[in-house]
């Protein structure tokens, strides 16, 4: 290993900018300046060899950042629209909404079974669900519906159109209440989704 | 727990030479593990288990389990139950020698296949550590996402309408996780063999179990079973069965008749007595009889 | 700007493994045989000026790690994050669901021998597996199989890196008095459910 082998590769995998004394701390041989030269090293390096990034230095220290030059193929590499498809979960999930419009986030996760919190939200971003209202009860939680983008996206004039024929669960045709505990607004027997519930939904 | 090894009066019992059955069973992840532990570190060919021995080996391993502190405690006693069934089993007579009617011959492939994943798990590991050693970009500059309400979306309404049709709703014990997550308590069992015969003399065997169905239904009866047991030894109640398969009742034994000192050196007896005593408490009912033998010095 | 640069760019640029077909969509003049192309180049490279990174292909796709000898050094620093370990029953049942998914709760409980509904949850939140379907039979039961991110996890390039059964030093085949199963029908053994993974590594 080469002093500026570990600079690259301490560099490299740092989340934050690191200043050369701080570098230097990755092993004993290493000081401040043995540091500062290796990044000259790999700076010009970088340039000779015309990597797509080089050693930047900011108020805090040295980093690896892709060059300028780039940023337009990065851009376009994230903003491609991809065409997608839904996930088991978020058909199941849309499915449930559609059918029992408006209804919160507890009785998705007590019809599926599973917390929903993420397919909840990604739904959202895609603009096929939103928030229609609060229900009443603890918390007064909100409450999600389709939008018009998801009737025009599956080519309904109205959420009238949707088909309920016999063969569509009970639970979705007729809306049967769920539980005995419903009006108690929570159900004790979801308390451990709630929690990673919340926690799935962070990003 | 720790107070009484089990010293287990009675000469019947295997002691080990090495005492390796006293090793915290929070260490296995279940009663598979155990056994496992059990049979490699005996050199025993796991196609002949010599199941008595093992049996007796893992009861005694069992016994060390604080019914209330052990998450898995439940699915421990369960594997004894059955171990004992297989036991039962062996006595009887087989109608052929052949392998296949062997009564130990889905414990042994259960063996193997748990033994196996483990092997694959400890592979796992080590992947996970190499995979440790190498790291990725630390600092990605956060860019804008594409927002997810520009993506084309191919799916159909047909998609939709498939996962409507097959949305069912989960059974109980599928959304009470923490059904599931937490053993049966024997001491749950105890309390409502004692609280019901506080109303009569006896009781059915299925009585008990009334309303229980499902996945959770044979837990269940394993553990009521243990407690009749546990109690029957302790004199508290006897049971009673007229025929093999026919209801087995459970009888109050009336006052008096309840032994003060019953097997109180057993380890086992400690732990539930304790249990007992505060299930007792709780629900503020201390009948004389029903006092547990034990002192409150623990 | 090369292709080797701009794929460099955007290997450089992403937290996570990406495939050949991703990388492409930075630029019209990219398809997936220019990347690879491009790819083969970058590694060759980074070898001989002896990087403290390379190219590892992971989870199907490609990502710029450090070498492994670097970790030492790297392990000292506060900034760069820590792996992740997962513990034993975490490791148990993701076992369990690699090879046989798609796989029901009650069947990773039969293996393991002890309930699992609670590291089966928590690794669905750490996105290690997730819900593939649902099983025929009463209640319809979830059934559960592996995510590129635990590919990823474990630095695995497809499922083919796992250990084949025939490889592990305890052989399940021939010796086995597979009996009557008494209650639980369906468990042959690991053996089949292998050819799923296989067959999923798409070469």
């Amino acid at each position: 290993m080469n002093v500026a082998q570990i600079v690259e590769a301490v560099l490299f995998a740092s989340d934050a900018p690191l200043k050369a004394e701080e570098i230097a701390r990755a092993d004993e041989s290493l000081d401040e300046d043995r540091v500062e030269e290796a990044l000259d090293l790999l700076r010009r390096f970088y340039d000779e060899s015309e990597r797509a990034f080089q050693v930047v230095e900011v108020a805090e220290g040295f980093q690896l950042l892709t060059r300028p030059d780039f940023a337009t193929y990065l851009e376009r590499f994230d903003t491609v629209p991809r065409p997608s498809r839904l996930s088991g979960p978020a058909l199941e999930t849309l499915a449930i909404v559609a059918y029992r419009q408006p209804i919160g986030r507890i009785e998705v996760e007590y019809i599926r079974g599973v917390s929903s919190s993420g397919v909840l939200r990604s739904l959202q971003d895609r603009g096929l669900i939103e928030v229609v209202g609060r229900g009443e009860g603890l918390g007064r939680p909100l409450l999600y519906g389709t939008t018009a983008r998801f009737l025009e996206h599956f080519g309904f004039a109205s959420l009238d159109e949707l088909p309920r024929p016999e063969e569509l669960p009970i639970v979705l045709r007729d809306r049967i209440p769920l539980g005995d505990d419903e009006d108690e607004g929570e159900d004790p027997g979801l308390q451990p989704q709630l929690d990673l519930g919340g926690g799935e939904g962070g990003e | 727990m720790a107070l009484s090894r089990p010293t287990v009066g009675s000469g019947s019992l295997f002691i080990p030479k090495e005492g390796f059955l006293l090793v915290d069973l929070e260490r296995f992840q279940g009663p598979l593990d155990l056994l496992l532990h059990l049979i490699r570190t005996q050199d025993i060919d796991i196609f002949d288990i010599p199941i008595s021995t093992i049996t007796r080996q893992f009861l005694i391993a069992v016994k060390e389990i604080d019914v209330g502190q052990l998450d898995h405690a439940g699915e421990f006693l369960e594997m004894a139950a059955s171990l004992v069934r297989i036991k039962a089993q062996m006595l009887l007579p087989r109608p052929s020698d052949d392998e296949d009617q062997d009564p130990r011959a889905e414990l042994v492939r259960r063996l193997l296949e748990y033994e196996q994943i483990r092997e694959i798990s400890m592979r796992l590991k080590a992947a996970e550590l190499e995979r440790g050693r190498r790291f990725s970009k630390g600092f990605v500059p956060p860019r804008p996402r594409p927002r997810q309400r520009d993506v084309p979306l191919e799916t159909a309404w047909e998609d939709v309408f498939e996962a409507a049709l097959g949305v069912e709703l989960p059974e109980v014990h599928d959304r009470g996780h923490r059904v599931t997550l937490r053993p049966v308590a024997m001491e749950d069992k105890v309390e409502l063999i004692l609280s019901t015969l506080r109303h009569g003399t006896r009781v059915e065997f299925s009585r008990l179990l009334r309303g229980i169905g499902g996945v959770e239904a044979r837990l269940h009866g394993v553990m009521t079973l243990l407690a009749s047991l546990e109690l029957t030894r302790r004199r508290w109640v006897f049971m009673r069965q007229v025929a093999p398969f026919s209801e087995l009742w459970l009888y109050r034994r009336e006052e008096g008749q309840g032994d003060e000192g019953g097997g109180a050196a057993d380890g086992v007896e400690a732990v539930w007595g304790e249990e007992a005593a505060d299930g007792a408490e709780t629900s503020g009912e201390n009948e004389p009889g029903a006092e547990p033998p034990h002192e409150e010095t623990a």
